[in-house]
């Protein structure tokens, strides 16, 4: 983002109602780089904002992959090539000894990479962030809800955009400083 | 020293496994004597401050297997030490540190060139019992005796030993013998005892010796006897007593009576088809000549062979030959006589004899319709502790059955001096008593404990003031408190001698090691006394033969002697005898319905000169399973007549002197009849024997020596816990079931039905993947236990404990169940409990093949072989314990406290060095002696050809009196285990679990008489 | 309100990836020390009595390692000799050399010298020389160069993948039985081919197959089970 | 502000999951203010010393373990495990419950887990702590336990996959691992709450590092849904997973009395049963104290119960099935198993088992015991002793009589044993003290979504 004296403006609303119609209408009035804070997940705020590809699912996939695979060759490795030892008159490749140690290995993989990949990429850990130089913006975590244009959007204008948004009625509107 | 000390020695490498040595600091002599110098018996447990700064702590503490180990059995002090260890352990861990710190390695100055270091090297000497010699060949590294096996050349062992030999070994480097020589208690030297008698000796001079009095036990060594008798020529009116409390008086009583003379009677039972046992535990150590019986035993007891020999018993108390009968009456020892008086007159009776009820009168009538049937092939043994007239009876018998010079043979006693020692002891007390004795020299044993009760020998020590009073012990014990003087005296295998076995033969007993405390033997003491200062046991043992054996290749002779254990031509013939048959008088009788009470050595203490032997301690008795106690029996008809309960705590009273001690109900006891065992209850012995049970001897008077009417039992309320390490000693499950574990039948059954023992075994098909292809291997180990054979003896216990570095746990470890025996000997009872029959099952690790117990081990410590054996890795193991869990044989050990002792310098050079000593927290088990598997395999592959069947045995089966237990490779089909294991009496334990192990047993097969109804 | 400063993204993702790498780290760096001459005293020479010279006996006088490890061939221990070899030379020659002062003392005390143990494997490892000299394992395959050695120090690290390395492809170690003694012993190789049983060798891989067959060792599975070394 | 009141719509006239009255503001702060109040009260202190002492007494119970060896407790041959492997299946079927609510009831749309599901996951990490510690303290030599790890070493040998115990090591790792993070990635919307409610730097500061810099924006609420969601997805089976695993120590074994096919299902169970009992050994004081009767109401406690009941029957179902087959198999080992619980020396801690988990808990059926928290903490308890004594009874009353009569053993427990059991339910109490003064214990955003004013009317 190229670093222009603000970060966007932001529009404060009281109610998800509210905010889900203005991101509607910023979309329909042809804003294309904005986004939405909300203090709980509301469904099809996402869409609105005109956000759709999701990699997580992806990501846990081959994280779960990796794991299972790693799991089980680990096992074949140790038990069949690399020391092969007879216990008990049993196999050196006991392929059913060796499911619960891969699905588990599976799980574990899995899990981790759908937590870290969901933090990575939601770019977090982000802890400054322009949006947090509002000082309202710390409702975001209570009971208000917020739409912020940012100014890298090709149709930005201070004063249009403002204008914009004011018409949206919300609480209150602030520049963000970038 | 290490010169002077194969001076004249003889070894035996042909017969030596191969072993492997690892030269440790511990190894140097000179060392080890210096570091047990330094400590002193009782203040041996040194504070943490010193320790921690020694050497070997710090060693400890890097090192995750300390070297060192032993048994550790005063609780106290273990309690201390184990805290510090377990630190030092736990402080290892933390660190997980396998550096090795620096450790010393220590040549010799000038190498003897018989010594190979990394092999042992085998010497033939004999380990003496009240005189009676068992031959032994004993394992040296680098000359640290370090394991006792029968020698398989000397007739009287065949290769078999017995517990106590077995357990001597430790006895040898118990660090609570006696180190040294004092006077009232202070330290003394040899020179200055030697003053100290001079004086006193020179006054006897001119008194022929009349003051001088030697007490000592009995005595079969020639040159001992060689000493005395011409000490006494010095001495003239000097007075030579002897008295052990396990004595053969009756024995030696019986033979005069019917024969005039004092005779041993041997036996062959090799060629007996009917054995008649009147209360002789013949089968037992300690019994003379028990060895070379069991193997002759069970020679005959193949049902395979087609003649099977048959064993009646008849005894007062439950014992391991009772066991083995095929036909076992329990009668109280007093009735015994009644019982053989009447046996040939039996069948005409039509009324019960006195004494006798129904039942044991037909009993009688069958024995003797046996008898009949088996004129000079049948034998009929009376036990020592039956009165004289019963051995005379006995002989009587065999004669009449034409046995004599068939089975039975008569010989000369082994005891130099046959006296009786009642009245040999009863003298020398009356001695002592009317002020005659001014010089006491008491040659080992423990009168002032165990003599008779109404001599009050120890009164009379203490309290009339015998001048000069010299002791001569292992221990400072008993007798030697009441001793001004006491001498160390040098362990048998630190000293020079000889000795015969139960047959005569005269075996030479060769030191192994030099003193560790330079103690003296008797031969030197009475040599001092002799006027020969200083003389050297070598000397004296040799200069004796010399004067046997004259001649220019006396040098020969000599060596040949020590080389095969004995020697040549001293064995005892037979004595044609004639029998006097004048009336036999009866035996004082007690009043029949009276309490009568048996007193018996005990099985592993014997008289209580072991009772600071851990290993005998914690060896389970063979019938009661128990440890560390001497409980009184009873049997169960009593017990529920008296509404006692095993571990009832209840008070004896005999003629006025009483004991109290716990109770043990014990299945096949007569009624109204107790037993209890004498040897325990020592004020002196040890920290192991010490305060151990409860002392007997206060009951046991010289008039009734073996058994008493007239016993007072009460019942003083409370409990007492004894430590059995078998919990539950029947097949029968309390939910009425009962589980196949010994397999059993008559001769008959057999006969018909030989495949009996044969559980359904799932057939190898059955499997979802290919089993291991052991067959493809050169050697498959496996092992056969033939129930038949095994006698109880329990030496193989004793054997694995000593080659495997077993250590001892103490009793309360016992009685929570963590005793640590890699092989135990179970014993079950089965039907009627007042007279059941009773087996004996060994049971090793099975080496499973489809071991439960590996594939449960998180970490592979527990893995197969390829030759088949259960491998266990104890320095991989983290103590999950999960393989115990899993396995349903149970003999998995672990270690849950320090049980090993890193310490005693001591038990540092009895260790053997081929096993690895397992530190706490460990699992541990039978690996087949793995050790010597892999030496035998390393020195047959170095010449080059495989391991012949039969060279290598496992230290069970090696010291096996009655080779019970046959090892070898199943892959060779002509060896004899898998002959045996083709048998159709092999049958696996729990086969049905499939777990295919490679130990299987040989079904038990009794004889009984087909015609008895009984 | 805005708590943290801007740099606080970057270092709390630094933090975060770093965190990774230092673990991964640690491990290697305990892997290593393990691995190091602190802990195996590989290469590192031990204070001894007397500073014995191997590479002055061996390569300097030519005396065969057997006058001195006297039962290297029939035992498990090979054996160090007793003060009287040391004399057997020394009472004739450098009879006072000051060096050798411990070696006389002990000579006339009858007092043991005390040596530091070079070659020192833990108490539960069973290692039995005697049998790796019959199957053509060379002295110096495991105790190096010693005729290059002022003072004696162990060459591997003798711990337990050390020892697994040859029990898994003993043909890759192994030398005919004539050579095992030879302390300049070189494998075969197409400049320095090897003659046996009337075969040129070029390669140490076809001389060591032959020579498993040879001295018949035992299949690789047995000599790697764990009571082959552990009891 | 003003604030609409208006009653929740409940679809079929349940007790509602929220009380009526909240908004999103009093909702956030009646649960933040729980963390955020100063000063903290005596009560909290009290309780916290308590645990903590009992903490202690652990700590020394396992140092004198090291130093002495595993001989101070009353395990012996041939029961090899005693109260530590008790404990540890105890301990981790407790933590069922936890991933159970998060996760289970999330996939199963169950909106009245929103106001349980984060103590409830504490509940589980804490209980799962407490089982860990016992399998590494029981073996012989706890300093070598790492050598169940797979890691290359000098020694060139590895862990022996077929074991159980390795299987338990992965299984039981990642489970610890993934509640933990599933229960972090659930509160970071919360933190980032608190982060903005607090009025010190130094909290601001903590909550934000922990936060992460979380701000709610709907890219980021997309994401984290599918993550949380996968998550779930996953912890489903894995928690099923974990306690079958477990029931494979025992179910591998040839021990008669653990070698049966029955045991996964019925461990799974009564884990959950074990495990919903000690939610509501929690929640009702809980809630008591910090009055959230609003947001934990009767609904929870009525369903927490009939999920109780449930699982119960489950676990008496598997008690019948266990006799039965003693009888059926016509196996003499297993026959005397079962004999022996009925009449063997441990008879009496058999019917305490069958009293506590079958017959008592059958009060339950019962609507007003249900909603009673007085009868369902009681019942609770009563299970949770119950449940010991199950695990109890499998592990000794199955070794100490098995196969050789000869080797037929008993055991007793030593102080230490006990020391070392009541020292970690201190240490569970102990963490979950912590949690509630530091963590908000109901999840504040999922309790926004609950609200009546959450949903977007077109």
């Amino acid at each position: 983002m190229k670093r222009t004296g603000t970060y966007g403006i932001m529009a404060e609303f009281d109610s998800a109602t509210s905010l889900m119609g203005a991101a509607h209408r910023t979309r329909e009035a042809g804003y294309i780089k904005l986004d939405a804070y909300s203090p709980f997940p509301i469904e099809g705020l996402a869409e609105a904002i005109g956000f759709h590809s999701n990699a997580v699912p992806l990501v846990v996939l081959i994280g779960a992959l990796i794991g299972g695979l790693t799991g089980y060759l680990m096992q074949y490795w140790i038990s069949a090539i690399t020391y092969p030892i007879n216990v008990g008159g049993k196999p050196y490749h006991s392929w059913p000894a060796f499911i619960v140690v891969t699905f588990e290995m599976t799980i574990l993989f899995g899990g981790i990479s759908a937590v870290l990949g969901m933090l990575a990429l939601n770019g977090l850990p982000m802890p400054y962030h322009p949006v947090f130089n509002v000082p309202r913006f710390a409702f975001a975590t209570k009971d208000r809800f917020f739409l912020i244009v940012f100014s890298s959007d090709p149709k930005y204008s201070p004063t249009e955009t403002r204008r914009f948004l004011e018409s949206l009625g919300p609480r209150s509107i602030s520049e963000v400083p970038d | 020293m290490k010169m002077e000390e194969q001076n004249g020695k003889s070894r035996r490498e042909d017969v030596c496994p191969s072993k492997k040595d690892k030269l440790d600091a511990a190894l140097d002599l000179e060392t080890a004597r210096a570091r047990i110098a330094a400590t002193k018996g009782p203040e041996y447990w040194r504070s943490l401050e010193e320790l921690a700064g020694s050497a070997e702590f710090q060693e400890m503490v890097h090192r995750e297997f300390p070297k060192g180990a032993s048994e550790w059995v005063d609780s106290v002090s273990r309690r201390g030490f184990l805290k510090l260890m377990g630190a030092s352990m736990a402080l290892a861990g933390m660190t997980a540190c396998t550096k090795q710190p620096l450790e010393p390695i220590v040549p010799y100055v000038r190498q003897p060139e018989e010594v190979v270091p990394g092999r042992p090297l085998f010497f033939a000497t004999a380990f003496t019992l009240s005189g009676y010699a068992s031959p032994i060949l004993v394992e040296s590294h680098l000359y640290r005796p370090t394991k006792i096996e029968g020698n398989d050349r000397h007739p009287a062992s065949l290769g078999g030993t017995d517990i106590f030999a077995q357990a001597s070994i430790l006895g040898l480097y118990d660090p609570d013998r006696s180190q040294t020589i004092t006077y009232l208690g202070d330290v003394r030297t040899w020179g200055m005892f030697q003053e100290a008698i001079r004086g006193p000796l020179s006054v006897q001079k001119g008194l022929q010796g009349g003051g001088i009095r030697i007490l000592t036990p009995t005595i079969s060594s020639p040159t001992l006897a060689d000493q005395l008798s011409s000490l006494l020529k010095i001495y003239p009116q000097a007075k030579w007593h002897v008295y052990e409390p396990i004595n053969r008086d009756n024995v030696y009583e019986g033979a005069k009576m019917a024969f005039g003379q004092p005779l041993e009677a041997r036996y062959d039972f090799e060629k007996a088809d009917v054995i008649v046992s009147l209360d002789a535990d013949f089968l037992y150590a300690g019994f003379p000549g028990s060895t070379r019986y069991i193997r002759d035993f069970a020679k005959r007891r193949n049902p395979d062979s087609g003649n099977m020999s048959r064993l009646y018993v008849v005894e007062s108390t439950m014992s391991s030959t009772g066991a083995k009968a095929d036909h076992r009456l329990p009668l109280r020892a007093v009735d015994v006589e009644t019982l053989v008086r009447v046996l040939p007159v039996v069948e005409m009776m039509n009324s019960n004899p006195p004494g006798l009820n129904g039942e044991q009168q037909v009993f009688a009538a069958d024995i003797w319709r046996d008898l009949q049937g088996h004129h000079a092939s049948s034998a009929v043994i009376a036990g020592d502790h039956q009165p004289a007239v019963v051995h005379a009876l006995a002989h009587e018998l065999n004669q009449a059955l034409g046995n004599v010079g068939k089975t039975v043979f008569y010989t000369d006693p082994i005891d130099a001096n046959p006296v009786n020692q009642a009245e040999s002891l009863k003298d020398l007390v009356a001695d002592m008593r009317g002020g005659k004795v001014d010089i006491l020299i008491i040659l080992g044993g423990n009168p002032a404990y165990d003599a008779p009760v109404d001599f009050g020998f120890a009164d009379a020590l203490k309290n009339t003031n015998i001048p000069l009073r010299v002791h001569l012990g292992l221990y400072q014990n008993e007798t030697a408190e009441l001793c001004q003087w006491h001498i160390n005296e040098a362990h048998y295998l630190e000293a020079w001698g000889d000795a015969r076995a139960y047959d005569g033969t005269v075996s030479i007993i060769q030191p192994l090691i030099a003193p560790l405390y330079n103690g003296k033997s008797a031969y030197e003491l009475i040599a001092l006394l002799a006027g020969q200062v200083d003389a050297s046991g070598h000397d004296l043992v040799q200069s004796y033969w010399k004067k046997q054996h004259s001649g220019a290749d006396f040098d020969v002779f000599w060596r040949k002697s020590l080389h095969d254990g004995w020697i040549e031509g001293t064995t005892f013939a037979p004595k044609q005898v004639a029998l006097k048959t004048a009336g036999l008088s009866p035996h004082p009788a007690t009043n029949a319905n009276a309490l009568e009470i048996n007193f018996r050595r005990d099985p592993t203490v014997h008289d209580g000169q072991f009772s600071n032997n851990g290993w005998l301690q914690e060896l389970p008795k063979p019938m009661t399973k128990l440890t560390w106690d001497n409980p009184v029996l009873i049997g169960p008809a009593m017990a529920a007549r008296m509404g006692l309960k095993t571990e009832d705590v209840v008070e004896l009273e005999l003629n006025g002197n009483k004991v109290t001690a716990p109770v043990w109900i014990q299945a096949g006891h007569p009624d109204n009849s107790v037993t209890v065992f004498l040897g325990y209850g020592r004020r002196r012995a040890g920290r192991a024997g010490t305060g151990a049970g409860f002392d007997m001897y206060p009951l046991r008077s010289s008039a009734t020596p073996w058994f008493a009417g007239g016993l007072k039992i009460t019942k003083v309320g409370g409990t007492y816990k004894l430590a059995s390490t078998q919990g539950y000693q029947t097949m029968d499950t309390p939910n009425g079931a009962t589980r196949p574990l010994v397999r059993e039948t008559t001769l008959e059954e057999y006969r018909k039905e030989p495949n009996f023992a044969k559980e359904e075994e799932p057939p190898k098909e059955l499997t979802l993947y290919k089993p291991y292809p052991y067959e493809k291997e050169p050697y498959a180990w496996g092992m056969a236990i033939d129930l038949n054979a095994c006698v109880g003896c329990n030496n193989c216990i004793v054997a694995c404990q000593s080659e495997n570095n077993i250590p001892v746990v103490g009793k309360e470890q016992v009685v929570i169940g963590r005793h640590m025996h890699w092989l135990r000997v179970d014993a079950y009872y089965q039907g009627d409990r007042d007279n059941p029959k009773a087996y004996f099952q060994p049971v090793p690790c099975m080496q499973c093949e489809n071991a439960p117990c590996e594939v449960v081990c998180p970490v592979g410590a527990t893995v197969h072989s390829t030759e088949g054996l259960n491998d266990m890795t104890y320095n991989r193991c983290v103590g999950t314990r999960y393989c115990s869990n899993n396995c349903p044989y149970k003999v998995r050990r672990f270690n849950f406290l320090l049980f090993q002792d890193w310490e005693t310098p001591q038990y540092k050079m009895m260790r053997n060095p081929d096993v690895t000593v397992r530190s706490r927290g460990v699992m541990e088990k039978c690996t087949y002696c793995v050790q010597r598997i892999s030496e035998h395999r390393i020195d047959s592959e170095r010449e080059d050809r495989k391991i012949q069947d039969g060279e290598l045995q496992t230290a069970c089966q090696q010291s096996c009196p009655a080779n019970a237990i046959i090892f070898g490779n199943i892959n060779d089909p002509n060896s004899r285990v898998s002959k045996l294991k083709a048998g159709a009496r092999n049958y696996s334990l729990l086969a049905d679990l499939n777990t295919r192990p490679r130990t299987t047993y040989l079904a038990e097969i009794r004889n009984p008489n087909p015609e008895l109804k009984g | 309100m805005q708590i943290f400063h801007r740099s606080t993204n970057t270092i709390s993702r630094a933090t975060i990836y770093g965190a990774v790498f230092v673990v991964a780290a640690l491990f290697w760096a305990a892997a290593e020390i393990q691995r190091s001459p602190y802990v195996t005293y590989a290469g590192v020479a031990r204070p001894q009595p007397v500073p014995f010279s191997h590479q002055h006996h061996v390569a300097g006088l030519g005396i065969d390692c057997r006058y001195c490890h006297t039962s290297v061939e029939t035992s498990s221990f090979a054996g160090i000799p007793p003060t009287k070899t040391c004399m057997n030379c020394h009472s004739q020659i450098w009879t006072n050399a000051q060096l050798l002062e411990p070696v006389r003392e002990s000579f006339r005390s009858g007092k043991s010298l005390v040596w530091n143990r070079v070659n020192d494997l833990p108490d539960f490892v069973y290692f039995n020389h005697s049998i790796h000299i019959n199957k053509g394992v060379g002295c110096n395959t495991c105790h190096g160069p010693v005729d290059r050695m002022p003072l004696m120090y162990n060459y591997a690290s003798l711990q337990m993948e050390w020892c697994l390395e040859c029990h898994r492809k003993p043909e890759k170690h192994l030398r005919p039985r004539d050579q095992v003694f030879n302390m300049r012993y070189e494998q075969p190789s197409s400049g320095k081919p090897l003659a046996m049983d009337g075969k040129e060798y070029t390669d140490q891989i076809a001389l060591g197959t032959d020579l498993v067959k040879k001295y018949k060792l035992r299949t690789v599975t047995d000599i790697t089970s764990c009571s082959t070394c552990h009891r | 502000m003003d604030e609409r009141i208006q009653p929740v719509a409940d679809e079929n006239a349940r007790a509602p999951v929220i009380e009526p009255g909240y908004s999103f503001g009093t909702v956030t702060d009646k649960i933040s203010s729980i963390v955020l109040t100063r000063p903290t009260s005596n009560g909290w202190f009290f309780g916290f010393g308590v645990a903590f002492l009992l903490t202690m007494m652990l700590l020394y119970a396992i140092g004198y373990l090291f130093v002495r060896g595993i001989g101070i407790w009353g395990v012996t041959i041939p029961i090899g495990w005693g109260f530590a492997i008790v404990n540890f299946v105890w301990w981790i079927g407790i933590g069922h419950a936890g991933t159970l609510i998060s996760a289970i009831l999330l996939l199963l749309r169950q909106s009245w887990r929103n106001s349980i599901n984060r103590f409830a996951e504490a509940m589980t990490l804490f209980a799962v702590a407490s089982a860990g510690i016992f399998p590494l303290i029981h073996v012989g030599r706890p300093w070598l336990a790492y050598w169940l790890f797979p890691y290359p070493n000098t020694m060139r040998v590895w862990p022996q996959f077929r074991s159980p115990l390795i299987w338990d090591v992965f299984a039981v790792s990642t489970y610890a691992t993934i509640s933990l993070l599933f229960w972090f990635i659930g509160l970071i919307p919360d933190l980032a709450t608190l982060r903005d409610r607090a009025d010190s730097r130094a909290l601001q500061i903590i909550y934000g590092i922990l936060a992460m810099g979380w701000r709610g924006s709907a890219r980021h609420w997309h994401r984290y849904e599918t993550a949380y969601l996968l998550l779930a997805g996953l912890a489903t089976p894995l928690v099923l997973s974990v306690h079958t695993v477990v029931s494979f120590d025992f179910a591998i074994g040839i021990v008669p009395g653990w070698h049966t096919t029955i045991f996964p299902p019925y461990f799974v169970a009564g884990a959950i049963y074990s495990g919903f009992a000690m939610v509501l050994m929690l929640a009702i004081p809980i809630r008591k104290i910090f009055q959230l009767e609003d947001f934990i109401t009767e609904r929870h406690l009525q369903n927490s119960a009939k999920v109780m009941l449930a699982t119960g029957l489950i676990v008496a179902y598997g008690y019948i099935v266990e006799g039965f087959m003693g009888w059926y198999s016509g196996n003499r080992y297993d026959a005397f198993t079962i004999w022996n619980r009925l009449h063997g020396p441990y008879a009496f801690f058999y019917y305490m088992l069958l009293l506590c988990n079958i017959v008592i808990p059958q009060v339950l059926w019962i609507p007003k015991l249900r909603s009673s928290p007085v009868w369902l903490f009681l019942v609770s308890g009563v299970v949770l002793v119950g449940m010991w004594l199950e695990r109890f009874i499998i592990v000794v009353v199955s070794l100490h009589r098995d196969f050789l009569t000869s080797s037929w053993g008993m055991y007793y427990p030593t102080r230490w044993d006990w020391m070392t059991y009541i020292g970690t339910i201190g240490m569970f109490l102990a963490a979950m003290f912590l949690f509630v003064r530091v963590l908000p214990m109901i999840s504040i955003f999922e309790m926004r979504t609950l609200l009546p004013e959450a949903e977007v009317k077109e």
